[in-house]
């Protein structure tokens, strides 16, 4: 038993970190809430040059060969920023789900994504909108037990706004044919049920980086901000808020870790390691965004100070693939013995 | 003990009811945190006025129908079981006008009091400035005497003075003796914000709309008929509303009572839909419904109190920690039943109730924060409620 | 509309709490714990002559024909220090219910009530266990839609031993007899509900008096005690918990009181109503027993100390006649309109 | 990252399991903390160490197994899963085994740690006093120097020590110069509960057992090797010996891995029994059993941590809080799933597994309060982990 990152993980989060420091700086943020596209190409190409979206891409068609536990560190890095691109959509959901496919159209389409000409997104109806359907050029999308890869300018949008400003959501309007099938029947069930799972596993990951920014903020605010000739972090009140939800984090920080070695290994209790880390990291981002709230008072509930960007986002990401409750009813079912997950 | 109403109390709830559903506007006005909406608002103020709703409590010589605090809540009640609008005067109405009427002078409320009922006078609250917003005692906005002109003269800066962007007023304190130790020499003082020397600066809320304004002070002359009690007692004075803001006031609990109607519908609506509403989400619900109808039966405990002449003082720190925590419950629950859709706001196609609830959620985050932050409260409650010491540092 | 007691109401409360400082001295509740019958006929007799014990029974009868709004803060006073003996039972499940019978042996028993020749207490088949069965002389008890009063000395006991040492619990064996039954069928199926109703109330009121009383012995053990040079109550976590706590029981305590007033008038809605303060009370009692200990620390933990007794006690009457889950289960039916409570 | 067992891993914890599903009592032992549960409780310590399962992870010469840090989670695992009796020797061997490993002479070593493993010494700890609990820096049991005699001679009182009516020694902190200040000037001391002068009584804890006792000093005489680390400097010493409470060693998960799993066991066996275990409490029990699990793979986290080298320190107030608070939630779901039986105890002939809930409620309530209470953990996490200052007044 070792319950560590290696060295080559390691670094590869701190190049992940380096580089979205440089090409994401906390100004972006608000552009990508303002902007038409709130999406970057420019960012897009930084990250795939540096394998983030190549990661699991298999070697054959010009991946990585990397797995779920040597991504998910660069996840959370994105979260951290509250990244807007589909990072999650692409290389941790749909990238996955081709690796399973046999077929030549998933081959072909893998090798796409992997040189960073193609950026993918996926939707499943269980979810109802797409994310990013505006910016990408291939759409994974269900229909029944049918799966299908759609191109961008092939689908009909319908835009459904978020209060996370940086999450640009859809309804998508789409025709099947034959020539975009890419699994169906007992195949197509099996890899769209992996891939909620990966799905789970990706936000639960981005959900601890957004968390651990909202407390690194706040301390650092909680340090420098007086009142009653006292900086606000030296009262008890504050210091067992933040304290409570640090620990929900780190608490939830190693479900997570385990989750993606779980699923990377093809443990048989993956689904339920994923459900697990994705109810612990919703409520912990909600919890950091509570407290972050109620440290920051009157300044962070201001659209002018950045804390309600990523506020909004935890509470959206939380919702998103199934939210707490959702997870550990599935949980449920397993300890019960109704359902072998 | 009488707790039904009595004869009186229906026929004044059956005429607010009435009136209520033939005026109350079909469709739900926009933000009157918006320019537009405040408009909108404005003019429904106007209509409340007419009808004699706007200041039922108060004296019928300023517009009132000198209501009881029993038949205030009444009002409060059906007012938000009709989703009636924002009050956009509250800060005036439920704020300033508790304090004209304990420390202003008669001429004060003669001159004040009809046009903040008739909503000619929008007011907003200069409590806050940007080093102190718990700690009042800290305020650092200059009152300077200026004895040939009969006045004061303003410099320095408020925030967080909600909807001071679309106000014509601004009731406040300010530091009129610098030598004096926080608490002391402070005046509180009502401003036109239409005098030279005032800037308006909207800042945008969380939510997006332009719920906030800083306004900035350089060398503003206030006359001396703008000073509200004596000066530098203005603590004291700004205390007295305080009390009147975090107590039964402001948060009548009658519109948690609607909030949680609204929430057991959403639920239902929900489950019949043929998305499951889970057993435990249904708990919570219940749940979060009685603590609303726990708050209505406290509160109308502290009617009682307050109407044979009891003072609530620092319990009603009790009061505001209940409902604000109570109303992000309320807030959360309804999210989590949206699921999927619990996201989207106004705009979105699929937003249920147009993203009210999200709205609703972003709005109840201040409660624990704003008149006195929730730690705050529980200080006092602790202190001064159950005569616990205070820290050896402060 | 009036939410306050009148002065009457006030100076019963006054009365009772008087003659239970005379009669039931904080060294008498260890007494209570060790002997062996742990009850005391004198402390009845001082109660009884006050008129608690008849304050239900109608004047006709020798009672005080009051109600249960005028009983309330009576056994609010008897929570408040922990009495032992059956005054609820007695007083606010078994008086009333014999009340709304008509037969000639209901208006004996109460007459023997009023005038504090006779103790009782009941048993429902709900509740599994009998309170002071080995201490009353009649037992108002339950099979199917039975209801009977029995001879103390005609039941066989076997003792449950609770975590309350004041508490005495009992299983109950008996032999209904035609001579004994009081009701039957849609009469009794009646008086079991409405009593019920009357527990939920006469349990709430105790407990927000064992409530009220472990948080005024910690605040005033908060005052004294120090730690790091300061009183601890000085602490701004030992502040909140307290205040948390008294909150809990000054929003629980008009619940309460609203019950007994919905009782009282036969409101429509007197069931919801004592399921609201049932619950409440329950919660509010568990939450300042959790706050006590935690306040006191290892000194609260050890058997010397009293405040075992009454912590004990809030945890045995938050369970009985229904928990705070139940209690807001009946309402949950009443809300989403499953049933008419 | 390597998270299943290895094979050396899995053959230990066949090993392991093995043995104890052979040898632990097949009834529950009667409470350690009673006269007669204690001498019984030694005698099941005295089986584990014949067998070499008493302290798995310590040298072979000292009655250890040399194991790893993973393969003592494994055998508590272990251990709690199969139900094995209560450890009346954990003071010693978690407490002041680890400081005698760390600061101890190689003679003190030699001459104590047998004898701890064989249970032929029974350590009761002596941190606090009647007014310094959580503050241990406040303690007044002296410690006199006696120059002639080659030791210390101590009067004073220490209380709250666990088991302490039925143990042979007694470790605890001294003030050894009554002039320093608060941390300062204290001295690590070994006293044998036989020497003149000491009188033990014993206290009742609130479950009626007697967990507790208070132990008077008057004039006892220890002598030099019973010093452990530098004289007055006992608090640095204590500090590494609390570190190592209130982390790992005293709270393996498998304790409450196995509670969580048989609670849901209770949770379904009432459900069987056709008294309906409503969804929301079956929501809770699992939100109770995921704690457990998430509490395992933290500290799996934190052992590859220790393993490498790293100090824990502060980090294991998280640790502390976490456990404590989750223990007293699994207790509490099993009483409310009991019902009508949840306050039955030991001796009621309807008790369900013989009341062991509320006596494990009752105990698990103590968690947030030793050790240091979780408002002082939580104090340490937010300044020694986050940073935050401490307040002006300290």
């Amino acid at each position: 038993m070792r319950f560590a990152f290696d060295d080559e993980q390691l670094l590869f989060r701190k190049n992940v970190r380096d580089v979205l420091t440089r090409v994401f700086p906390a100004t972006q943020l608000r552009q990508a809430w303002t902007s038409e596209i709130g999406r970057s190409r420019e960012r897009w190409k930084a990250l795939a040059e540096l394998g983030v979206v190549s990661a699991l891409v298999p070697e054959a068609q010009g991946g990585l060969g990397m797995t779920e536990l040597d991504l998910v560190l660069a996840l959370e890095e994105c979260g951290r920023v509250a990244l807007p691109e589909p990072i999650s959509e692409t290389a941790a959901i749909v990238v996955p789900l081709l690796r399973e496919l046999s077929n030549e159209a998933a081959r072909g389409l893998l090798a796409r994504i992997a040189c960073g000409a193609v950026i993918a997104t996926v939707g499943f109806e269980s979810e109802r909108y797409v994310e990013s359907a505006h910016f990408a050029d291939v759409l994974v999308l269900q229909k029944g037990d049918e799966l299908h890869a759609i191109e961008g300018k092939s689908v009909r949008l319908q835009a459904q706004r978020s209060v996370d400003g940086g999450r640009r959501l859809f309804s998508v309007e789409w025709s099947p044919a034959s020539a975009t099938c890419l699994a169906r029947g007992e195949e197509a069930r099996r890899v769209v049920a992996a891939a909620r799972d990966r799905a789970s596993l990706a936000l639960a990951a981005e959900l601890v980086g957004l968390a651990r920014c909202m407390i690194e903020t706040t301390v650092a605010y909680a340090k420098v901000r007086t009142q009653f000739g006292q900086p606000i972090g030296s009262f008890q009140a504050v210091k067992h808020h933040l304290a409570n939800a640090h620990l929900e984090v780190e608490v939830a920080a190693p479900m997570v870790y385990r989750a993606a070695h779980s699923i990377a290994h093809g443990t048989a209790a993956r689904s339920m390691h994923a459900s697990m880390a994705k109810a612990r990291a919703s409520d912990a981002a909600n919890a950091a965004a509570r407290c972050a709230l109620q440290v920051h008072g009157a300044i962070g509930y201001s659209f002018e100070h950045d804390l309600h960007l990523f506020m909004k986002r935890a509470w959206a990401l939380a919702g998103a693939w199934g939210d707490a409750a959702h997870h550990r009813a599935r949980c449920a079912d397993v300890i019960f013995g109704t359902n072998d997950l | 003990m009488e707790l039904d109403d009595s004869k009186d109390e229906i026929a004044f709830r059956d005429e607010a009811r009435r009136w209520l559903e033939e005026n109350v506007p079909k469709n739900a006005l926009p933000s009157g945190d918006t320019q537009e909406g405040f408009a909108l608002h404005v003019e429904w103020e106007k209509k409340l006025f007419a009808a004699r709703w706007s200041v039922v409590s108060w004296p019928k010589a300023y517009g009132g129908r000198e209501a009881s605090l029993v038949e205030w809540l009444i009002f409060e009640e059906e007012y938000y079981r009709a989703a009636a609008p924002q009050r956009v005067t509250q800060n005036g109405i439920f704020l300033l006008a508790p304090t004209l009427f304990e420390f202003g002078t008669e001429a004060q409320r003669q001159k004040l009091l009809p046009r903040m009922s008739s909503a000619e006078d929008l007011w907003c609250q200069g409590w806050s400035e940007p080093n102190a917003g718990s700690d009042l005692a800290g305020l650092k906005s200059i009152a300077s005497r200026d004895e040939a002109r009969g006045g004061f003269v303003l410099s320095g800066q408020k925030t967080w003075c909600t909807r001071g962007a679309f106000c014509n007023k601004l009731f406040g304190l300010f530091r009129s003796d610098p030598t004096a130790e926080r608490h002391k020499g402070l005046t509180y003082l009502m401003v036109d914000l239409g005098a030279p020397g005032v800037t308006v600066r909207p800042v945008d809320r969380l939510d997006g709309d332009a719920g906030f304004a800083e306004v900035f002070f350089d060398d503003v002359f206030v006359p001396d008929d703008g000073v509200l009690g004596t000066v530098h007692q203005g603590w004291s004075v700004a205390m007295a509303t305080t009390g009147s803001e975090r107590g039964l006031t402001l948060r009548s609990p009658g519109r948690f009572v609607a909030t949680a109607a609204r929430l057991v519908a959403l639920c239902k609506r929900l489950g019949h839909r043929g998305h499951s509403v889970d057993a435990r989400l249904r708990d919570r619900v219940v749940q979060a419904y009685l603590d609303a109808e726990a708050y209505r039966v406290y509160t109308l405990q502290t009617v009682t109190k307050v109407t044979s002449g009891a003072a609530i003082g620092a319990e009603s720190s009790l009061n505001k920690i209940f409902w604000s925590e109570m109303d992000v419950r309320l807030h959360e629950l309804a999210l989590e039943l949206l699921g999927v859709r619990a996201e989207l706001v106004e705009g979105a196609p699929d937003a249920i109730d147009g993203g009210a609830w999200m709205k609703g959620f972003q709005f109840a985050l201040a409660g624990p924060i704003y008149a006195g932050t929730n730690e705050i409260q529980r200080n006092v409650v602790a202190e001064r409620v159950l005569g616990l010491p205070r820290a050896a540092a402060k």
